[in-house]
Order: C-alpha cells, then structure tokens, then sequence
C-alpha cells in the first residue's frame, strides 16, 4: 500500500518538474498528464482500503474521463495559439505585457 | 504484497503477449540484417518524391477539422467505456437504470448534434 | 518475493523510467512515445491492485484517445523537429521544487497506515457497474454534462471567430 | 509465477504461428478471389494453384534491402512497425477459439480487444511523423483520422452484444449463444459491426489514404523491404482477429451441430472474412469526404439508436 504511495509521489514530482521546465506547450500538457495518472494511483490505491473499492474505482473513471476533456480543451488552446502566434512556445506568450 | 493469483495471470498474459508481439518482429528483423544487402546509395536515402529531389522540407498544414475528429473521438471514448461500465447491469436497474443512461448518452449526443450543426463534421 | 513483488518493481521501473524520459527528452516524438510506454505501465499498476476494469479503462481512453490526441497536436503544429524545448533560465530551481515536492509526499505517504487491511480480492466488473449507476449516478450523469460542455468550449476556441 | 510466464510465452509464440499462416492464407485468398471474380486465375505459377505463391513473397522480402532514409527519424521509425504488429498479436488472446482452446479470458475481454488497436492508430501516426516526407504525413494524419472515427461506432455495435450478454467476459458472451446467436438477436449491431471493421483494417472501400491514385503509399511511403512487410501483415493479422472475434462473439463460434467446435469455429471466421473480400472487389472506393462524414453522420446515430432499441427491449422482454 506505502509502496504505490510512494511511487505516485515520486510521479507526481516528475510531472511537475516537466511542466515547470518545458517551453513546448505540448510537453507541458504532457507534464500535466502525468500528474493526473499520480493521482489516479493514489486513488485506486486508497480505494483498496476503503468499505467499498468499487466505489473508489468509479471515481478514477470519473477522473480519466474528466482527464481526457482537459487534454482535449487544452489541446484546443494550443491550437489556437499556434494559429495565431505561429510558435507553441510558452515564453513567446508575452503580448499581455505590452 | 497482497494480488489475487487471477490478476497476476492476467497481468502476467497481457505483458507475455505484448512481449512476444514485439520481440517475434523484432526478431526477424535481426536475422534478416545478414540476409539483406546493404547499400545505401545517396539517392535512395533521399525521401520518396516519386523520383523528383525532394521539393520542400515537410511543411504543416494546418486544417481545424483534423482536430474537430479528434476532439469528438476522444470524448465518445470516455462515453463509450462509462457504458462499457454500465450496461452489464442495465437489466437490473430496470426503467430507472434505463433511464438515467438514455439521459448521459442523451447528453453526449447533444455534443454531436452541436457539432454537426456548427459543420465542423464536414470534411470540405 | 512473491509475483506481485516483482510485478509492482517492473511496472514501477516501467513508469518511472518512461516518465522522466517523457520530460526531459529533447525531441518531441520521443518523449510521446515514451509518455505511451508510461500510460501502459500505469495501466499495469492499476491491474496489479486488482482494479482489472480500470486498467483496460485506462489502456481505451488514455493510450487510444489522449496519447492520440497529443500526436494530433504535434502533428499539426510542426514542432517536430529537434529544436530546443526545454531549459527555461534556471531549471534547477525547478528540480530543487520537484524534489521537495517527492519529499514531502514520501514522508507522508511511509507515516500512514491504513486502518482496515487490503483487500486483495478484485472488484467484479457487475459490482463497478453497480456502483456506478447505483450511489455514483450523480457523478455519472455530471460527466455526461462535462463532456458536452467541453466540447462546445474546445469547439469554440478553435473555430475561426466569423465576427473579426 | 513462472509457470504461467511459460504458458503466456507459449501461447503467444502459438498465436503468433496461427496468426502469421492465416496472413499467408489471407493473402492468397485475397489473391485468388479477386482473380476469380474478375475472370482471371490468380497466381498459378508456383505450385498447383498458386498455392506457394505467399510462400515466395515472404522469402523474397527476407531477401529484399530495406532502408532506412536519411533525414528520418530512427526510433520512430524502427519501433512503427513493431508497435503496428503488437497489438494484432495481443487481441488474439481473448478471443475463445473453441472450448479448449481458451488463451485468458479477462473480466473485461471485449474492452481489452476494442482498446488494443489504438496502439496500432498510434503506430501508423509515429510511422507518419518520423518519417520526414510530406506524403507519409498526410497519409499518416489521413488514415489515423479515418482509424479513431470508425473506432466509435465498432465499440458502440459491440456493446450491443455486452448488454445483451450481461458481461464483459468474451467466454460468458459465447456460453450465452448456444441457443440463438447473436447476430440474430441484434443485426443492426453485427452488419455495423462488419462495416466498421472493414473501415478499421482500410480495406476497399474504405481504403483512402494506402489508395494508389492518392498518396503514393500513405504513411509507408518511406518503408521497404521486411519492415513494410509488417505493416501488411499487421493489417492481415488485424484482419484474422477481428473476423474471429466476429465469429465468436456475433456467430456463436463453436456452437454448431455435429461438427467438432474448432471446425466450426474456422468455417465462421472464414465466412466473415470472404464476405470482406467479396465486399472489397464489388464496392467502388468512397471519396475521403464520404469515408470521413460517414462514421459521424451515419453510424454513430444508428449505433446509437441500435443501443436503445436494445436496451428497451431487453428490458421487457
């Protein structure tokens, strides 16, 4: 039980060390994937404990569900920036500063 | 660590097989490297332009219904595998189960009908 | 050593391995890839604690629609090449972030002891359904409005505005 | 632990024999039966009736150079075809040849086997992308495009099945039909069924971005030699299990009088597969408008409707 713990832990901190260095927004929803994959360790890990595991694992469904619609409305930001600013570089994103 | 003997065979299976679904390829490949001759010209590493030298680097297009497919894709996924969940034990829920199934999958046509009439489901 | 043990080092090896390669690969196609191989490795997690259906869930939805999805987008906004995508100024702070972060959620994660003991037996497929439509039929319908709403925002998003 | 290793390896290294002779068979059979509906022989040549043509063609690959193109990119590239052949071995395992003959059957088979091919979407996108040609792109992007549309109404005409059978369990789906089959208790759901697969394997008419006349080679433009040859042999393997899935979950393979349960079990999976190769030479190819807006337009609604119509059904019935 520590274990799966420990290695959701361990992802969670490799997904946000991607999405606080990448420049590519792609990656940066890639980093956010990952951590939401930790967290869907961790429940399914819980859900072991808890009276009843089935009700634990419709939550993670809930959250792969709710995970797919982020990356596909993240995407659509992504997209739309690409359009409009021709790079998918976050650091390029300055035009509110001017 | 505690794993019921049936999912560790479960487990065990699908890893074996995705194993040898590489490793059966990969292989062949491998023995085939002495069968094979080997001589790469330059013009046989040139991309394939039908025989023209390659005309421009590959540039991207960059058309919105590519994604409109992919968007509507990933979201009958997520309702495709919440029914898989649920219609085993439609039948015990009797019209009540009928009902708050036919009123999820109501709504994720919804998303269908919005995008159908926004013409994002045509490929122009 | 029982098979569980070497099953959980493999598929922990797997994702954390796959992970890291997924965040500080250079070029993007690699890092997609292996961002695959860490999906797949996370659906074996899921199957090794007994939550069969979960992890073919998440092989359906994940692999097959959001690692998708991502290639999608690298295939239309001609980032492939090898151009730099990492290295903001100062990436060690980052790392030193990242490493507190693992810190804490490890120390947390060693003290806790869960109250009632594991149970191994695995979650029937009918008892998921069950949950589901029974106490969870909330959730379930708000997914179904999530879903639409999602679609009508990226849709929105991305269609080119007719008012400009 | 490692017994049932040795037993996964083995049916594995098995399937991978069974699936590897039926791509041989299907090509020769795709060859034969297109030859003999267009009034010509087929290959005749080697051995009585062709019979060792595939045979040739497979030596003659192991012999042949394959390359691999300058500016490609060579992870991508080499892993492609592997990633495209894994997931037809994979989806062999639950399907229930006869009752013996079971490799695992999975609490949730029938997901199992709807979820594995969306690696080979993955494989022919990768295959698209690390090859640096603007023709592969677009077939790459094309037929991926096509793949995740006529993924939805496929897995939409098997749950027709799976509410009808109560599980997910392809074995308990088979005990169901030895009475009546499925396909006739939901015809909607097996014809869509059948259309789907024909445009997931992309097969005429359905065979848009591989079309001659349209992009050269789609995205194996850069491929040659045996690595090619594992993308048509994951699209023949596809093309085995996915007919034999069809078998056994829409036929009832193995139910059937007097024949043993494997005979039956071939003679219904090799129906389901001459009835794609009649389709594949009498159906002209449909524009990549049509073969786009079809799945969205048309069989999503139905799939959907079907679903309701059994569910309603088999609820008061």
């Amino acid at each position: 039980m520590t274990r799966f713990l420990v290695l959701s832990g361990l992802l969670l901190a490799i997904g946000a060390y991607g999405v606080m260095t990448r420049r590519n927004a792609i990656c940066t929803l890639l980093g956010l994937e990952i951590m939401l994959n930790a967290g869907n360790l961790n429940l399914i890990a819980f859900s072991r404990v808890s009276p009843s595991p089935a009700v634990g694992q419709t939550f993670v469904l809930f959250s792969i569900g709710i995970a797919a619609c982020e990356a596909a409305v993240g995407l659509a930001l992504i997209l739309a920036m690409w359009r409009r600013y021709r790079t998918v570089d976050i650091d390029k994103l300055v035009s509110l500063k001017e | 660590m505690l794993m019921s003997q049936r999912d560790a065979g479960d487990l065990i299976f699908i890893l074996g097989f995705a194993l040898v679904g590489v490793a059966a390829p990969a292989a062949l490949l491998f023995i085939g490297r002495w069968l094979r001759p080997s001589s790469p010209g330059k013009v046989k590493m040139e991309p394939y332009e039908c025989g023209l030298p390659q005309a421009s680097p590959p540039r991207r297009l960059f058309r919105i219904r590519y994604y409109a497919f992919a968007l509507l894709f990933v979201i009958f996924d997520v309702e495709t595998v919440l029914l898989f969940a649920s219609a085993p034990v439609l039948k015990r829920f009797g019209a009540a189960g009928l009902w708050s199934v036919g009123a999820f999958v109501a709504l994720v046509t919804l998303a269908l009908v919005y995008a159908w009439r926004m013409h994002l489901l045509e490929w122009e | 050593m029982g098979a569980g043990d070497i099953l959980f080092f493999l598929a922990a090896a797997v994702s954390i391995a796959a992970a890291v390669v997924a965040v500080t690969d250079e070029r993007l196609l690699h890092s997609v890839l292996a961002f695959g191989v860490f999906l797949f490795a996370i659906a074996c997690a899921f199957l090794i604690m007994g939550a069969e259906f979960v992890a073919v869930a998440q092989i359906f939805v994940y692999v097959g629609g959001v690692a998708v999805l991502i290639l999608f987008g690298v295939m239309l906004t001609a980032s492939r090449g090898a151009q730099r995508t990492v290295e903001t100024e100062h990436p060690m702070w980052a790392m030193v972030c990242a490493l507190v972060l693992a810190g804490t959620l490890i120390a947390v994660a060693a003290a806790y002891r869960p109250a009632t003991a594991v149970q191994s037996r695995a979650v029937d497929v009918s008892l998921l359904g069950n949950a589901l439509l029974g106490p969870q039929l909330v959730g379930f319908e708000l997914i179904g409005l999530i879903l639409l709403a999602s679609v009508i925002a990226a849709l929105a998003v991305v269609r080119r505005e007719p008012g400009r | 632990m490692m017994v049932t290793l040795a037993t996964s390896v083995v049916w594995a290294v098995g399937l991978f024999v069974v699936a590897a002779l039926s791509v041989m068979l299907g090509v020769y059979l795709e060859r034969k039966v297109a030859g003999h509906m267009q009034a010509r022989l087929g290959p005749m040549r080697t051995g009585p009736h062709g019979i060792a043509q595939t045979l040739a063609d497979t030596v003659k690959l192991l012999f042949k150079e394959d390359l691999i193109p300058g500016k490609v990119d060579r992870l991508g590239f080499i892993v492609a075809p592997l990633l495209a052949f894994a997931p037809a071995l994979m989806s062999l395992m639950v399907i229930p040849y006869a009752r013996p003959f079971v490799p695992r059957d999975l609490n949730a088979g029938v997901l199992y086997f709807l979820a594995v091919p969306a690696i080979g979407v993955i494989a022919v996108m990768v295959a698209g992308l690390s090859s640096a040609n603007n023709y592969s792109l677009l077939g790459g992007l094309r037929s991926a495009a096509q793949l995740i549309s006529y993924e939805i109404p496929r897995s939409l005409s098997v749950l027709s099945v799976v509410m009808l059978a109560g599980s997910l369990s392809t074995v308990t789906i088979l005990e169901r039909q030895t009475h009546v089959w499925f396909a006739v208790l939901t015809p909607i759901g097996f014809a869509l069924y059948i259309i789907t697969t024909i445009a997931e394997l992309n097969r005429t008419p359905f065979d848009l971005p591989e079309a001659e006349a349209e992009l050269v080679g789609g995205y194996h433009t850069e491929y040659s030699g045996l690595r090619w040859a594992f993308f048509m042999m994951a699209e023949y393997a596809g093309f085995f299990a996915a007919s034999a899935f069809g078998a056994a979950v829409f036929l009832g393979g193995g139910n059937g009088p007097l024949l043993p349960p494997i005979v039956w079990f071939v003679i219904k999976t090799y129906a389901i597969i001459l009835f794609m190769m009649w389709v594949k030479w009498t159906v002209p190819r449909f524009r990549i408008d049509q073969v786009m807006t079809l799945s969205r337009k048309v069989l999503i609604p139905v799939a959907l409707l079907n679903l309701a119509v059994t569910a309603v059904v088999m609820q008061y019935v």
